[in-house]
């Protein structure tokens, strides 16, 4: 079974060069004052902004007002949140069928979003996508993919798009430890490393892969980083409860690709305290995993950390709280008032 | 007789294979530990152990090709994949390998392997994962495809497509898993590549299989009740297609509907209509006239997906359309 | 007019794009160095280099789906696959991403990209080198695919391809690489879904595309000795399909025969056949006749290959079954 | 450009007990006398013979009597003679579309393959399945596969079939270097691994895909073996010009799948000194650098070292060639002289 990882950094790469990556994972709130240009307000804001909207989700679904298959992102919101404050306005992002977190963390409109999930004409898809296909290219949020490793590709192509207009631009790739046994994710890693496209590859261990945990299904361990090896991509662990230590090994790896270094792979271990979907009754393993990961919960100790270190007050963080109970409450009244998409919306957007 | 749901006689049909044949065995993702993604495969892995419930990887290549080797070797294997939408990634193992094999080989291997896989829209999943291949591997020589609609004919033919030496797509209707129907105790099998007239009628003939008997037989009771007398086909497999069983319904009818709730376009339905107006040319009254979910991508508003799909007003209109009824 | 062989038509036609528009560039395996399996590419990387002609590994998912994404920030990606069979490893990222992104995401993604793929058989490569995938991309909604017949159409369509925003998979029949034509200097193209009317007549109508285009032209030649007057159409485009050139055809001679080279079962003539007898009913003198190769895997032997494939006498077969012509 | 590497074995594995695989790739003739009990001979009339097999499928193919794609094993003999001369009756043998080679050296029917070829009824494959797709089940010689690693999870399969009924039969599966940028051939490394499978995978490296050199399509360089690691399959890099050094690998790697130890990995480095196809002009490689291999050809310093060593006189040498040319020459007589198959035969073997 696996079991919470230390919030300690490791890195694997076949060049010295590349291997100091491993300072980049080191615990965010350190002495040194670097905390000082960091947001850490907003960085909460948006890993309780994400928890209030899955919230919010669940018991939507349970209404029956969101369907189809409807995955959570809650316990994850460390890494997503973390990785994209690090990011610039012309970077691609690409996410799976976990997306709501990537979305948000992007900076999607609230309702739009939520409105997509009831599958409303106001929907960032116009009610075509659900849940597990957010777009947004205005904000280059390159989808919400729902064919496990299907997704990363695309993410070569926008990369590869970048590196030919001779931009400083990147594309980052979220995907999970399961769709590691995808060949195609094997073909993109090597592709984006022969060609050095600017791509960061952003693993989220979440140490299951729907019911199957890493060891039943891989022969390697629980760890993937060290593989990276063979495709001579710089590659770094992570402790993806850690907010700040996500930020400084995604800024890291950026720094990199922006230098023309060519791909980058970090490793995030991370947990889903929920199922699989809303479907996943979880008898495939036992709750005192899942609530010795809770103990770590970024939602949780993330402001709790923030307010020891004196960086922010509790009352401020009661109304970030108030705030974002207030947004996510009015994204719900939104799409519930959204009207449905028009019958005759069936056939657009079919050919260009 | 004994009433359960399809997903029930599935499962009995892959439990009696594992309790009366050592060489099968099933693969596939999450159908241990999990309990199979749509259930089926609920219990197996205490009752029959991991060497024969196979937990995989997320590898639909590997595990299904491994299939084929197991297959080729003389095993039983029964491959399950967590819909058919998931198949495209498999797409090449399973026409070049499986179904080539044997020619390729001069005969020399057989390829005894049954893949299972929950199949159709209408649950809001969206354009990725409501698509219905079965239609394609239909086409492909050395394939036989089949696809039930009901309790009764999920068991029969999932104990055929065991037992055959060929490999063998269940294409299982993802929203009729939990649909009840009348299962005997006593054993039976039905024989792949033969229809099911499940109707009889002599007005017209409505021809259609999987979740397409449902608005059909919704248009069979509407028509019924209009006084026309309606006959009605459950193809039951795509490959072979039982075209003998139309052609004399359709002597008889000389007016014929074929209802697929996939798309439209291409599709088994296509197949069927073409040969049927050239095999029944002298009989019919009028065209083979075609039906089908709309050729867009499947959305995932409820209200969209509704409208894309097949249904019995579309059934009826196409009657309408083509005879007049 | 000059006269050129296909391959170099499509040479023309990439080499065109490649000089006029920078976003315009190449992928595929052995395009570069080697200058292409069937040597359409060749000279390009030293003209063009590497940053626009790249060879890639042998990563088909990757690299299409690398286009796909290229496309969907802007650029215009020409992609080539050694084989159409080998289009089956990436199946999902044409299905699944390459058609399906723009409808998912409610309209906000184009994906222009050319998927360029050698198609059909006859030059004995066997079971796994020799299929016509093009005939089941053809159904997928968000996807168009054309195939040429000859040199001229070859350009045409290659430059519509290119200028496209949508996907576009252009087939290529392998037989047909060095066959001749006219091309003239000036500039044209051709509408992706638009038929062309090769030959008048009035008493049969003969449709088909691609290398089918031969066996069709050998019957209408031997019908017209024969004093049967002759309608021919090449489809040129798979998707869409210009369904009102053929119906205005069989308006006016009411006997049609489809052919195809690819195998008979489903297949795009299936589409035609079973639409067309529905939008043309009361014009046909009989059924709409369909022929194509035989529905087994393609054999290696020479002989067998030839009589599976389908030829002028199938197609004079079906003339007189139908029509006793 | 790839150089010939040196007749000397390194090998690649996380566990310490697999990774004294180093001894197994030592050069052949050494003096503790191992040689006694090996057939030197045998091996050398295999290379021989395959080697004057695949001259006379090229001249065929220039009179227009083979057709469609022929891929020549020339230069590669020693590995597949090698590898399979460690095989037992029950071990099943898999191979891609340049499969002759491994075809032969599994003892096939000169005849009936060269028939094969010749797309006559006498052939293995009844004429039906041509160069690319030989098989013999009754010697276990499953094929024969034309889509690159398309052939590996039927390799993976059929072991699974030998482990489920408990025997100790393997499968050795043979690919290129090309093939391991295929998904599948990633997919099926990590399943048989964590099955742990009686299978042999066997790496021909002959340093190009078609005309593609390794270093222009993969990121990690030329060596293959050490990714090996992150499946944990042990893995060991063999001289694949030395016929004796292949053996002793494959000996040793057998050895240990045997005994249940799950999968093994071999690397030969090795070469075509032809084109890819018969329809390769080798622009994208100079013939320095092909010359340099062809220094090493095992058909001739293979009996060169053997009548140096004193195993066997240059007598016993041209009396296998004398033998073996006759037996091409009469193979080739045999297919030219069988009948076309049949036109019913067409739709024959579709189903079974
Ligand atoms: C090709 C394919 N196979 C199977 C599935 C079904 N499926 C959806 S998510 C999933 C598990 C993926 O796990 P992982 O990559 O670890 O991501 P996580 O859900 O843990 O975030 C599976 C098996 C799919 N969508 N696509
Ligand atoms: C999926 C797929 N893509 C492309 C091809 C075309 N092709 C045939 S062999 C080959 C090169 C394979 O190289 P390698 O695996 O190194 O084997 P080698 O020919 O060197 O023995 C290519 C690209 C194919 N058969 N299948
Ligand atoms: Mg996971
Ligand atoms: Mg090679």
């Amino acid at each position: 079974m696996a079991s919470p990882t230390k919030p300690s950094a490791k890195t694997s790469s076949k060049s010295a060069k590349s291997s100091n990556n491993g300072k980049s994972g080191a615990s965010g709130l350190d002495e040194s004052g670097a905390g000082v240009e960091i947001d850490h307000l907003e960085l909460f804001r948006q890993m309780y902004l994400i928890r209030q909207f899955e919230l919010a989700c669940g018991e939507n679904y349970s209404k029956g007002l969101i369907r189809g298959f409807l995955h959570l992102y809650i316990g994850q919101e460390a890494t997503g949140v973390g990785a994209l404050s690090t990011l610039r306005d012309d970077d691609y992002i690409v996410s799976h069928y976990r997306d709501h977190g990537h979305a948000l963390a992007r900076g999607l409109d609230v309702n739009r979003s939520m409105a997509e999930l009831f599958g409303r004409a106001t929907g960032t898809s116009k009610g075509k996508g659900g849940s597990m296909h957010l777009f947004d290219v205005a904000k280059r949020f390159m989808g919400g993919h729902a064919i496990v490793a299907g997704q990363l590709p695309l993410a070569a192509g926008l990369a590869l798009a970048q590196q030919y207009n001779k931009t400083d631009g990147l594309t980052i790739c979220f995907f999970g430890d399961g769709s590691t046994n995808q060949g195609v994710y094997h073909e993109t890693l090597n592709l984006a490393a022969v060609w050095k496209l600017p791509v960061l590859f952003f693993l989220e261990n979440n140490m299951y892969g729907m019911g199957s945990s890493i060891e039943r299904v891989r022969a390697g361990g629980i760890d993937f980083y060290p593989g990276m090896a063979t495709y001579g991509i710089p590659a770094a662990e992570v402790d993806g409860m850690d907010v700040l230590a996500v930020k400084e090994a995604t800024e890291l790896a950026v720094e990199r690709i922006r230098a023309g270094e060519g791909p980058q792979f970090i490793e995030a271990k991370t947990f889903r305290f929920v199922g699989h979907s809303l479907a996943d009754g979880q008898k495939y393993r036992g709750q005192e995993e899942v609530k010795e990961w809770e103990e770590r919960d970024p939602v949780i100790t993330f402001p709790a950390k923030l307010i020891q270190a004196g960086l922010v007050t509790l009352d401020q963080i009661d109304d970030v709280k108030t705030e974002v109970d207030e947004v996510v409450a009015k994204s719900v009244e939104f799409a519930l008032q959204s009207p449905e998409p028009d019958l005759s919306e069936i056939h657009d957007d079919v050919f260009a | 007789m004994p009433v359960i749901v399809l997903r029930e006689a599935l499962k009995r049909g892959l439990e009696e294979a594992l309790e009366n044949d050592p060489r099968v065995f099933m693969m596939g993702e999450d159908i241990g530990e999990y309990g199979g993604a749509y259930a089926v495969t609920d219990g197996f892995l205490k009752k029959f152990g991991p060497e024969r419930i196979k937990d995989t990887p997320i590898s639909e290549q590997a595990f299904l090709g491994a299939g084929i080797g197991a297959a080729a070797a003389g095993l039983r294997p029964i491959v399950e994949f967590m819909s058919m939408s998931f198949t495209l990634v498999a797409f090449d193992q399973i026409v070049n390998m499986a179904a080539n094999l044997r020619y390729m080989s001069g005969g020399q291997i057989s390829v005894p392997m049954v893949i299972r896989a929950p199949t159709g829209a209408g649950v809001q999943l969206g354009a990725t994962h409501s698509q219905s291949f079965e239609t394609w591997l239909a086409e492909v020589p050395g394939m036989k495809v089949v696809c039930p609609s009901n309790p009764y004919d999920a068991l029969g033919l999932m104990r055929s497509a065991i037992k055959d030496d060929n490999p063998v797509l269940v294409a299982e209707p993802a929203l009729l898993y939990g649909t009840k129907g009348e299962v005997p105790d006593e054993y039976y099998e039905i024989e792949i590549g033969k229809a099911d007239v499940t109707r009889s009628g002599s007005d017209i003939t409505l021809v259609s299989y999987g979740y397409g008997m449902h608005p059909v037989n919704e248009a069979a009771d509407k028509l019924s009740a209009r006084g026309v007398s309606v006959e009605v086909i459950d193809l039951r497999s795509l490959s072979p297609i039982d075209m003998d069983t139309i052609v004399s319904s359709v002597q008889k009818t000389n007016r014929v509907v074929v209802v697929d709730t996939a798309r439209r376009k291409g599709g088994i339905m296509a197949e069927v209509a073409a040969d049927l107006q050239q095999l029944a040319t002298e009989w019919l009254d009028g065209p083979v006239m075609r039906v089908g979910s709309n050729d867009v991508p499947w959305p995932y508003n409820r209200g969209l997906e509704r409208e894309v799909l097949t249904d019995s007003d579309d059934v009826l209109a196409a009657v309408a359309e083509g005879y007049g009824l």
